[in-house]
């Protein structure tokens, strides 16, 4: 299969939804450091507290996210803005959350490292490889309800090394859940090279020590991702169990906005932008006559206008009542 | 009509009443089916309910805990057992960072009925990493529900509001009270039981013997020892009220308080550990308000700051009992 | 000669310095190599020690903290940091099922000389998952040092006694006092640190400030916030001693009922959950002893029993602070 | 390698543990259920707390055990008591300390699941899966002191699906750690059959994971274990990383004492009697001619009359006094 078997709007869906994705973070960054100069302060501006920013990382979203319905669950990590906008999360009320504002998804509970939104059955969290067994549970709640819906959990390479990613992949497959466990490696667990981390090169083996598929595809290549996240979600769908795929990708940016990168080579940061997924698709899309410089222009545009609107909503929002934060530790009135 | 019940088997059956009652409550757990428990508390289940329902997990507890929190977001509403509560240390991530907190981080969105079923307690010489109670460790965190039952009456109408709740609820249940036949049990433990589904509130305590002279506060096996000690007492014409606290988290504080203020006197039994615990927040809770309403220096006898004993001479001398309730009772009242 | 450091430079200067002592001292955690600790703790450390004595983990908390264990039975003294104390539930078992109660259930025959640093505290926007403290749950199972330090003169000096100590020390540093540029710390905790080690003293409190009106006792960030308070208290003519408790196991009962005698009133501030921990044992312990020489009923300020909260009004009504603690000494002093 | 290439001494010394280990596990089960008539009571007779028994498991200690020095490390589970034979444990410590005396390993503050002994560097715990993260702080020590020794660490086939596998396992193989973990597989982890509990036929697949060795070996062989154990030890101790060892092994009794084993089908227990290793090893060397059954029944004897000697120690030792109890929480006095 290769990309001309997948329709024109499908492929332009993919390169709106990456591209929104990049213009998102590369804006959210910009108000990161509203406020936080000369001097970078983690606590100051409109955005405090810290910021993991997906961009580079698109790829693994939206090749796995296109093939996901509402009633599918995406469990994300601390760097989770790509997966939250691909499973389509409300970007003004995801916004509003970074922004701590009470329009936000959870009323400004919750922020940027814990977003949740029910009606998409999108959650995050900021605990390395806690994901994994979230996903199982939903995998069981399909089975147990005759459903067919699918969790994706969504962990970095690091998270890979965790005791949860073993526990959860035995469990998955012992119980033949529909679940995909979903490795972004980008090859960094914050200053850590994977290399130093982990014994294995490339995580998709891991998946023998559990009798399941497991894949590793280039993220520089959405349509790969695309390929091997179809295969997946469908083996899942059919109940036949769990896969494991790792998406080789690249950070564009630090671990966290502020992350002075001291430890990373340079040559590291230059092969990030050479395989950076959105430029390559957008070559791909044009060279293959695709789609049109002026098809994708405007979809950028829209894009652009698109993430505007989500800031100026956040903006214009209203903090949250202080008092608010006393209440809703427990459902049924506290 | 009701029955002298075990209480294990009043767990169980309260279980199987909900699990007949609603689709979406199931069990999961190491040695939860075939063998029911290693404590009974699930005795019966997969014969009623099957393999689906009644799912044997691998030893992998932040696995099928976290999975518990998946299956939530999904509308079960499952029953997890931590066999041991010492074990929680492998599995407490899930606990206390996601299942606790998601209501609250969610702003509401999510909910969390699940409940955490965990033996506590010692006396039998299972040492230092199968005797403790913890349920002190538990409380401090926000988002759990506390329930410590010590008879099998409150027991199956504990479990049937804890199941029934929206929010996790951290069910402990001490081993030396479920009326195992292997194990030594009060028998005033196993009391009337009624066959037909009843709910006891999480959040009241209860006064089960009431008394003027002085108020003895405890929970779980520790109820016993205060009883046996008042009997005594009584004798020396002393007499006690003895409060079954029942629920940590909600703690009743009212009749707490309210009791404290007719006797003027508190002494708290607790067989968690002393220090940083619950016997200095039920002492807190008392003075920060009626402090200056007491005839004596409230008091605790807890279990000291040492990790369990193997040896029975060596653990007999740190369990609180009667005997070091009638001392301290006495140097009270005089 | 004494220059003003920054606790994380105190802090990193007193392992390097007990690394160059003593070969058996190595370090251990996410980051801590090139990067130096997140928050700076082991700055500088890979250039003077090299990578076999200063490991970056994978992030596998479990395997590098129980790794401690396996080293310190071979007479190695490990440092091992849990970056964020909010992550422990990945690791507990570890800390406090082995590590903790090895001394104890081996009869003596080992020792456990390993320190667990960890950082605490919120008030920049980290939300629920890294913000909080947590020390008063560590307190609460034996075996475990607690060492809180407010300063870069006790960090340091703290820091070379948990490494000498024969017993397994948690260290808990606040992030809002390390001094790090990109997070605010108050100017006051940044004092003169004498450049040759000197150890202080674990298990002793001090008095930061003397009074006569009432006590208050708090650790870590919070001593700031009741010294500024007990400067604007002065000007309302009362004078409050603050106390730095600086270690909560040992806790220095003597100094603090011996104050309290004093100033026949206290108040706890406590930047920690508000039940069943820190705050509660602090009161219990005092009007166990000499509640009935009390002025006015002790009261504590601490985090109330809800998840840290993201947005920035949010969090601020909920964290202590200075006005909360006038506020309170106004109404025990009236 | 076959069986003629041992020396045999080794042999002999080989047959006396295995013949040794039974012996005691048979003693001490009668020894059990003293006290414990008519109605099996877990906290009465000379042993009370649980007791679980390694017979039938004898050849996966003695043909690792074989291999190592006393400053080799052994890190057991709570069924240890054959490695810790093996291991060349004092028996008359060890049998004291399950009867809970003061000559015993630990005083009596350990006891069966907690034994310690410094000298043969040999420990063991109640926390299934702990013992991995250990044996890599072992081979830390090993690597970061420049020594030869190993460390093993011994699991269940249960044990095998705890998260500390993985993350100890690829901690090991990323630093080439001089650790061999051994999966004890006796087809159980109490009532849960491996089949039902995990994902891969055989643990030893998982190695690939890891990119280290991975044997598979029938435990009915103890020359067989002996093989694959000397390559792992000898592997290690070259420096050329970790190995991961299955022992296939069957439970000739209960999980623990008073497991009345309904899960169990008759014919495990059946299979189990065929796959003794002790009977198949006597049979061996009779029929190899390599001893004569006058030198086994010498072994056997003076094996009967050291067990019961040591049972002697522990019966005629004294209890501790109960004020140890309090005692020995950190080391350097409390
Ligand atoms: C249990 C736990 N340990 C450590 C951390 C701190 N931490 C946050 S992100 C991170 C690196 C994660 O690396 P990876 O999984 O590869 O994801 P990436 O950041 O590269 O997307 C670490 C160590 C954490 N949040 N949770
Ligand atoms: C973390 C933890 N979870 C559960 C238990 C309870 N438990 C004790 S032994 C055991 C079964 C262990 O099975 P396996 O590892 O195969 O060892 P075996 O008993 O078969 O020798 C279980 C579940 C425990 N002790 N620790
Ligand atoms: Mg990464
Ligand atoms: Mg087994």
């Amino acid at each position: 299969m290769g990309v001309e078997e997948i329709p024109k709007e499908t492929l332009l869906e993919m390169y709106r939804t990456m591209h929104k994705i990049r213009t998102y973070e590369e804006t959210l960054a910009k108000w990161y450091y509203e406020g936080k100069s000369p001097r970078f302060d983690i606590s100051a501006g409109p955005i405090p507290g810290e910021l993991h920013l997906s961009s580079g990382q698109e790829s693994a979203a939206v090749g796995m996210c296109i093939h996901l319905k509402p009633e599918d669950a995406v469990i994300g990590t601390h760097r989770a803005h790509h997966f939250a906008i691909a499973k389509g999360v409300d970007l003004k009320k995801m916004t509003a959350e970074i922004f701590g504002k009470a329009t936000g998804l959870s009323g400004g509970k919750g922020g940027h490292m814990h977003l949740f939104d029910v009606s998409k059955n999108f959650s995050c969290s900021g605990i390395v490889g806690a994901s994994f067994p979230q996903a199982v549970g939903v995998g069981i709640a399909a089975k147990l309800k005759g459903e067919d819906y699918v969790a994706v959990a969504v962990g970095g390479d690091g998270a890979a090394n965790q005791g949860t990613f073993h526990e959860a992949l035995n469990l998955a497959a012992v119980w033949k859940l529909p679940v995909i466990f979903l490795i972004e490696d980008n090859g960094w667990a914050i200053s850590v090279p994977k290399e130093k981390s982990t014994a294995v090169a490339k995580n998709s083996e891991r998946a023998k020590a559990y009798g399941i598929p497991g894949v590793s595809v280039d993220g520089a290549d959405v349509i790969a991702v695309y390929e091997v996240a179809k295969e997946a979600v469908e083996r899942a769908r059919r109940g036949e169990g769990p896969s494991l795929i790792e998406v080789r990708t690249y950070r564009l940016r630090g671990h966290f906005e502020g992350d002075p990168q001291l430890y990373r080579p340079k040559e590291d940061l230059e092969l990030a932008k050479e395989k950076d997924p959105l430029r390559n698709f957008e070559k791909l899309l044009l060279e293959k006559g695709i789609a049109t410089e002026e098809e994708l222009s405007r979809i950028r545009e829209e894009n652009e206008k698109e993430v505007q609107e989500a800031i100026d909503f956040a903006l214009k929002s209203p903090y949250p009542e202080p008092e608010e934060a006393l209440k809703g530790v427990f459902a049924g009135g506290d | 009509m009701a029955r002298k019940l075990p209480m294990y088997k009043a767990i169980s059956e309260a279980i199987a009443q909900e699990m007949e009652r609603d689709e979406n409550v199931f069990v999961m757990g190491e040695d939860i089916g075939a063998y029911g428990g290693i404590f009974g508390a699930t005795s019966g289940l997969l014969e009623k309910f099957g393999l689906d329902r009644v799912r044997d997990t691998p030893i992998s507890e932040s696995a099928f805990i976290g999975a518990a929190l998946g299956a939530a977001s999904k509308g079960m509403r499952p029953i997890v057992e931590l066999m041991f509560v010492d074990f929680f240390g492998v599995a407490m991530d899930q606990i206390y960072n996601h299942i606790a907190k998601a209501h609250y981080m969610s702003g509401g969105q999510v909910k969390m009925p699940i409940v955490i079923t965990t033996a506590i307690g010692g006396g039998y010489s299972d040492a230092a990493q199968h005797s403790q109670c913890l349920y002190g460790l538990f409380a401090h965190v926000p988002g759990l529900k506390i329930v410590i039952p010590s008879n099998s009456y409150d027991a199956k109408g504990l479990m049937i509001s804890s199941i029934r709740d929206d929010n996790p609820v951290m069910y402990f249940f001490h081993k030396g009270l479920m009326g195992l036949g292997w194990m030594p049990s009060p028998e005033e433990a196993a009391v009337e039981v009624p066959e037909e589904p009843y709910t006891v509130p999480i959040g009241e305590a209860k006064v089960v013997r009431e008394g003027d002279d002085v108020t003895i506060a405890t929970v779980s096996r520790m109820v016993y020892e205060a009883l046996w000690a008042a009997e005594e007492l009584e004798k020396a014409g002393i007499n006690a009220e003895v409060l079954d606290l029942r629920t940590l988290v909600p703690l009743d504080r009212k009749t707490l308080i309210n009791s404290v203020k007719k006797t003027g006197r508190l002494l708290v039994v607790d067989e968690d550990y002393m220090s940083y615990g619950m016997s200095g927040e039920v002492i807190t809770s008392v003075v920060e308000k009626v402090g200056n309403e007491l005839k004596a220096l409230p008091r605790r006898i807890a279990y000291p700051d040492v990790p369990v004993p193997y040896s029975r001479v060596l653990e007999k001398f740190v369990l609180p009992d009667k005997e070091k309730i009638i001392a301290a009772v006495k140097e009270m009242v005089q």
